[in-house]
């Protein structure tokens, strides 16, 4: 039964060496920590505009949410063209579902 | 049923050594998907509503942003334990393991603690309970439908602990272990967005 | 344009119904507008049926054609057809003739849409009469006149007449067929909407709630009354004299005082609980739906649930004897 | 799954026991897709049965001016329950129920990828309908509020304890059928047998495949939405409450971003049936198989992104009425290259009129017409108009019943001998089919006209003396006596043909084209004894023109691996079926007890550890083609 249905050819394949250490995850780590430090101080320096600080919190937010979902959940690796799609669907369907409520709420 | 040619090119990846393994990983990345609508039309609801405090507090009367900053670098970490823990798990080693993802169940706890010391200080500080306004009712479903997630991963990666005490790193565990640490990833990923647009902006105001 | 063939249609779909239900028939509702709106819109509707026949036809032709011509005939069981992959010149072409059909049908929705929206929004000395749907009736305030009446809404025939639609508790759904589409009476201050329409001609109009809101949903129907602008006029003088109360009304004046003030109000200006009842003799309907005869108006202050289920409206048949009751409806129907 | 083997290497014949369970017992603990299909199929009728009770009982109040069949409260009772029955609880589980049994019979897998979730999604969304209806028993109020359930109607005005089963009963049945489409999803990427292509597939798994992932989505968003109605209800929540500031329309758009797939949810698999069963009874190959897959998937993702045609009269405004009104639309291309296609499969071929046929041909005109009237309601403007009137009501029955009914009808008609193996009576079918058609004809029909001259929607009666209203409601309530007719026949049908010994072949229509009819009717527990191997789209048809009276097999014999049953689905749905319960009528007891149940369950599931059982070769009847 293990035959059924292979999955694409990318489990197949072996991974380099190195792929595994600890150093990418390391990485994403101290990219997650940086990014969460600028959000904070952001919002705690007085005088940026308040339209500025939510475009700014907002990009580093989905910065680090991207490099979570590449590098720990492993997205950016082979054989996750499935998941990738899940992901790429529900994103969307957020963005229609907060863009339509934000839309329909402040500016209607 | 041949599962040898499975175990030769795949030992670095125990969890997808069976079609089930496999099943089980893809079932989940879709459930993550459903998962996101679910947050996402949560979030829509938040940020419709959180300017309607009907006569009560607002998000930056009452945030306290060191107990976020705190709260937000124990789940980080976790997440990144959870990550050690799958490559232990790559390297074989059963008691890493479950060390980490015992300092995981850990830090979880930590983070649900301050959570639930938060919510019961807002309620007796500020009467800010769920009834107060669409502002507290956003919050609280939100907030508290991410914090059940973490509570039932708590749950969840205590049980799969025993789980490999008892029956070690085997085709069967080792997909639990990663689906779990995907899991506990999407759950930092969800709470990088309610730190950002419940709390930061919240406080921005 | 092509709206002569257009009216043709109508009665042609008319004889199809006539054929089926065998009865008396005429045509009614939106298909008998009498305001611009209610033209437009049917017009809109009326092209968009022309395409969607001639869809229809090239479906049902092919369709029938290959059930006809291509059933399996004796002796044919062990012949196997050509098993035809696909025809990419027939698919292109079944693509391109629908997209061609949808934009001649999109470009006067498109139209049409931002017309009724940009005319609706209230622009300065227009006449706005704000709606308030209620459970289950509805309530019309005239801000310049400094009017409030219920379930009977009067308008100046020939001019552009905005209403300003919201609800005091559900949602509600605001349409008169013959004069205009439809749009939402929405509770909360935030969600109100402007619909505007105009009369053509002088007439009783019905006016339904098309949003389910309850149990007498079905009964929430109110009317408007266009008339010739010298009539309107004489109705706002009307309304706005204080009611006189005569040694003969009396007695029910007071009764009413005691019993029903407390919702009903009777005050040109003034909205209330219940409905208005300023003018309440001229009022064609009681409820809205049942003739304004006394002998159903003693009926409906005796039991008002029964004849409108859900309503807010307590029964009086145990709290007032039948005379208390005559007196009161002797009042009423003096509310001139 | 934990069936899998509890060592990672390759001895699979040493563990395991198959426990045997017979009768009820059977039922209620079997993890065979099978079985579960045939659950899904009966539990669906039987809804459907309810649902058309009640359709019947709104049709002889409507049938007279001002009648008092039912009041006006159970009147509104009636139309909720009627849509969501018929929506959730009849439509789309007989829909998985042929999900269930045919696709891992036509990708070639001897099950679904997750067979305890299979099960656990079907008992969760059976006693969620039953919640749903425990009105019935408990003598409450039924949900009142229309099956959209528009705030604030159905949060602060709605009284008893109706709108609680809806949001709960529908919030557990929601969670049965988000873990099905979940498992269809992996099944359909993971399962296929070597050489089955997703373009080599039958285009009802590609419809099942579009349809199982816009209900892992919509269904997500309908959870929150049904939890909103819940926190509003019992806690106090203020989502919905304008009073306090909340926002009505936020519901509206959270149900229609589920709503509208929902319908597309309904319709896709019934074009999937279409295209198996018109090209079976044609002898020919669909025409156009790649656009067809593209029709559907263009369909599945435009119909996310226009749930706002719902919402018109709302007052959206201009532009957003008018993006709307331009994106629905455009679902119309899609839809006409599906009909097209369909039509053009049935040129030059061989057409049999098989009762399963007439329901697929016959959906081709009911549905076009629900089709165009979906086009002239998609524009904003006429929309006006139309909107929650009869004319409404016409549209998305022409729709439902012309489409899904008969899809779901030609489905019964064609699966039959395969899953129980007899073939239903034919000429019973055809009345049942003609009756249908007439029948619903008249009553919808009709309608298009009644909605234009006025009468809305969902009114509970009518004042008599209006133009032509009292004859036209009556032709649609004769019409709809007509219709009950037809699936009274149906159910004696299906009755008497059950009672029949089993008699059917594999390949009963003789022309079926994929991999289902290879194999026994019904097929036995482990579906193919030797995986097959697909050597072209219509794989069967290939194996048959080239002279082969079996599926080229893609493994040796071997021993075949299957799950053992498990009671735990059903007491974990009972689990929630409590909690449930306790929420609706505060009781704590009742709502830890529940969960607990729930959790006790979990613990259960993942501590033991259930290897599965074999079946020998030398178990499987007859010996296996050699590899």
């Amino acid at each position: 039964m293990a035959h059924v249905g292979q999955a694409p050819a990318g489990d197949q394949v072996k991974r380099s060496k190195g792929h595994e250490g600890p150093r990418n995850h390391l990485i994403t780590f101290a990219i997650s920590i940086i990014l969460t430090i600028l959000a904070f101080a952001a919002v705690s320096i007085p005088g940026i505009s308040k339209g500025f600080v939510y475009t700014l919190l907002v990009l580093m937010a989905i910065m680090q949410v991207v490099v979570q979902l590449a590098f720990w959940m492993h997205l950016k690796d082979r054989g996750h063209f499935w998941p990738t799609l899940a992901m790429i669907f529900g994103a969307l369907c957020i963005v229609y579902v907060v863009a339509s409520a934000v839309f329909w709420i402040w500016f209607v | 049923m041949s599962h040898a040619h499975a175990e030769g090119h795949t030992i670095d990846h125990l969890e997808r050594a069976t079609l089930e393994g496999k099943n089980k990983i893809l079932g989940f990345w879709i459930f993550l998907g459903a998962e996101m609508v679910i947050f996402g039309t949560l979030f829509a609801a938040h940020i419709g509503l959180r300017g309607e405090l009907n006569g009560g507090v607002s998000g930056s009367e009452i945030f306290s942003l060191p107990i976020v900053a705190i709260m937000t670098a124990l789940l980080l970490t976790s997440s990144m334990t959870s990550v050690l823990a799958i490559q232990a798990m790559h390297r074989h080693e059963l008691k890493g393991v479950a060390l980490w993802l015992g300092i995981t169940v850990l830090l979880a706890l930590g983070f649900l603690g301050l959570e639930i010391y938060e919510f019961v200080h807002y309620v007796h500080e500020y009467h800010f309970n769920i009834q107060q306004s669409p502002f507290s009712t956003t919050f609280y479903v939100l907030v508290g439908c991410h914090g059940t997630h973490v509570a039932i991963g708590i749950v969840w990666i205590s049980l799969l602990i025993g789980q490999l005490f008892k029956k070690g790193l085997t085709v069967v565990t080792a997909p639990k272990v990663y689906v779990a640490s995907l899991y506990w990833h999407f759950i930092d990923v969800v709470w990088v967005f309610i730190f950002t647009v419940v709390y930061l902006m919240g406080k921005v105001g | 344009m092509v709206k002569r063939w257009m009216k043709r249609l109508v009665p042609l779909m008319a004889m199809m119904v006539l054929l089926l239900t065998g009865c008396n028939f005429e045509l009614a509702g939106a298909l008998a507008p009498k305001g611009p709106v209610a033209e437009q819109q049917l017009d809109l509707i009326l092209w968009s049926l022309i395409v969607m026949i001639f869809v229809l036809l090239v479906v049902f032709v092919l369709f029938f054609t290959a059930v006809f011509r291509f059933r399996r005939r004796r002796g044919q069981d062990n012949e196997i057809p050509e098993q035809i992959e696909g025809n990419h010149k027939l698919e292109i072409t079944w693509t391109i003739i629908p997209i061609f059909l949808l934009f001649i049908m999109a470009v006067p929705t498109v139209a049409l849409t931002f017309n009724l929206e940009e005319e609706a929004q209230a622009v300065e000395g227009q006449r706005v009469i704000k709606v308030v749907g209620k459970q289950f009736w509805w309530e019309f305030t005239y801000p310049e006149e400094g009017i409030v009446t219920a379930q009977e809404v009067y308008i100046p025939v020939g001019e552009k007449v905005v209403f300003e639609l919201s609800s005091a508790d559900v949602i509600h759904s605001f349409w008169v067929p013959q004069l205009s589409g439809k749009k939402d009476a929405n509770p909360g201050s935030k969600n109100i909407n402007y619909l505007y329409l105009q009369a053509d001609e002088p007439g009783v109009y019905k006016g339904k709630c098309t949003e389910l809101c309850g149990q007498s949903h079905a009964l929430m129907d109110f009317k408007l009354i266009a008339l010739e602008k010298d009539e309107y006029d004489a109705w706002v003088a009307d309304m706005l004299e204080a009611p006189v109360v005569t040694a003969e009304t009396q007695v029910g004046a007071d009764l009413f005082e005691q019993k029903c003030l407390v919702c009903h109000a009777i005050d040109p200006g003034m909205g209330s609980v219940g409905p208005n009842l300023n003018g309440f003799a001229d009022r064609l309907y009681i409820g809205g739906f049942i003739d304004n005869t006394t002998e159903n108006l003693v009926n409906w202050i005796k039991n008002p649930v029964e004849m409108k289920p859900g309503v807010t409206m307590p029964p009086f048949e145990n709290e007032l004897t039948t005379d208390e009751i005559n007196e009161i409806v002797k009042y009423l129907q003096s509310l001139q | 799954m934990a069936h899998a083997h509890a060592q990672a290497h390759a001895h699979a014949h040493a563990h395991g026991h198959k426990k045997r369970y017979t009768g009820v017992m059977d039922w209620i603990t079997t993890v065979d897709h099978k079985k579960i299909g045939i659950l899904y199929l009966f539990a669906g009728l039987l809804f459907f049965a309810i649902g058309g009770l009640e359709a019947l009982f709104i049709r002889l109040q409507l049938a007279y001016p001002m009648n008092d069949v039912v009041s006006a409260q159970r009147f509104n009772e009636l139309i909720t329950m009627h849509g969501t029955t018929m929506l959730f609880l009849a439509a789309l589980p007989i829909l998985y129920g042929f999900f269930n049994f045919i696709i891992p019979l036509q990708i070639g897998a001897r099950d679904v990828a997750f067979p305890f979730l299979n099960s656990l999604g079907f008992w969760t969304f059976f006693f969620g309908g039953v919640l749903l209806n425990i009105g019935f028993f408990t003598g409450d109020t039924l949900p009142d509020s229309g099956w959209t359930a528009y705030a604030p109607l159905a949060t602060e005005y709605s009284a008893g304890r109706g709108m609680d089963m809806y949001s709960i009963g529908l919030q557990l049945s929601g969670i049965g059928t988000l873990l099905g489409g979940l498992n269809f999803v992996v099944t359909i990427v993971n399962m296929r047998a070597p050489g089955m292509t997703m373009m080599r597939m039958p285009l009802f798994c590609w419809t099942a495949f579009i349809t199982s992932i816009l209900i892992v989505f919509a269904f997500s968003a309908l959870a929150v939405g049904l939890l909103m109605i819940s926190f509003d209800r019992l806690f106090g929540g203020n989502f919905f409450n304008t009073a306090a500031g909340g926002n009505e329309i936020l519901w509206q758009h959270i149900f229609w971003i589920f709503g509208h797939p929902e319908v597309y949810i309904l319709v896709l698999p019934a074009f999937g049936i279409l295209s198996e069963v018109i090209p079976t009874f044609s002898r020919k190959r669909l025409f156009g198989y790649t656009s067809m897959v593209f029709a559907t998937s263009i369909i599945g993702f435009l119909g996310f992104m226009v749930w706002a045609h719902h919402m018109f009269t709302v007052g959206m405004g201009a532009v957003a009425n008018t993006m709307f009104a331009v994106a629905t639309m455009l679902i119309a291309v899609p839809t006409g290259i599906k009909i097209f296609n369909w039509i053009f499969t049935m040129w030059k071929g061989q057409i049999r009129f098989t009762a399963a046929n007439l329901f697929a041909i016959g959906f081709i005109p009911s549905f076009t017409i629900g089709g165009v009237t979906g086009v002239m309601l998609a524009m904003a403007a006429s929309d006006y108009v139309f909107h929650d009137t009869y004319f409404v009501v016409a549209h998305f029955h022409y729709v439902i019943v012309g489409g899904t009914v008969h899809g779901i009808f030609a489905a019964l008609f064609y699966w039959f001998p395969k899953m129980f193996g007899r073939t239903l009576n034919e000429t019973l079918g055809k009345i049942t089919f003609w009756l249908l058609l007439i029948g619903f004809n008249l009553t919808f029909f009709i309608q298009h006209w009644l909605g234009v001259v006025g009468m809305p929607r969902r009114v509970y009666t009518y004042l008599d003396g209006q133009p032509g209203w009292n004859e036209m409601n009556l032709v649609s309530t004769i019409g709809a006596l007509l219709m009950g007719v037809s699936v009274v026949i149906l159910v004696i049908n299906i009755v008497i043909t059950l009672m029949k010994p089993k008699n059917a072949t594999n390949d009963p229509w003789e022309d079926g084209r994929t991999m289902e009819w290879a194999i026994p009717s019904p097929p036995p527990e482990y579906n193919f004894k030797q995986t097959p191997l697909v050597r072209g789209l219509d794989a069967w048809w290939v194996e048959k023109r080239a002279g082969n009276k079996e599926m080229t097999p893609a493994e040796p014999v071997g021993p075949i691996h299957m799950p053992n049953g498990s009671i735990l689905p059903f007491i974990m749905s009972i689990g929630l079926f409590i909690a449930g319960i306790g929420f609706m009528y505060d009781t704590l007891l009742m709502i830890v007890g529940g969960l607990g149940i729930l959790v006790i369950c979990m613990i259960l599931r993942s501590l033991i550890d259930d290897p599965g059982y074999h079946i020998e070769p030398e178990e499987i009847e007859g010996k296996g083609v050699k590899a």
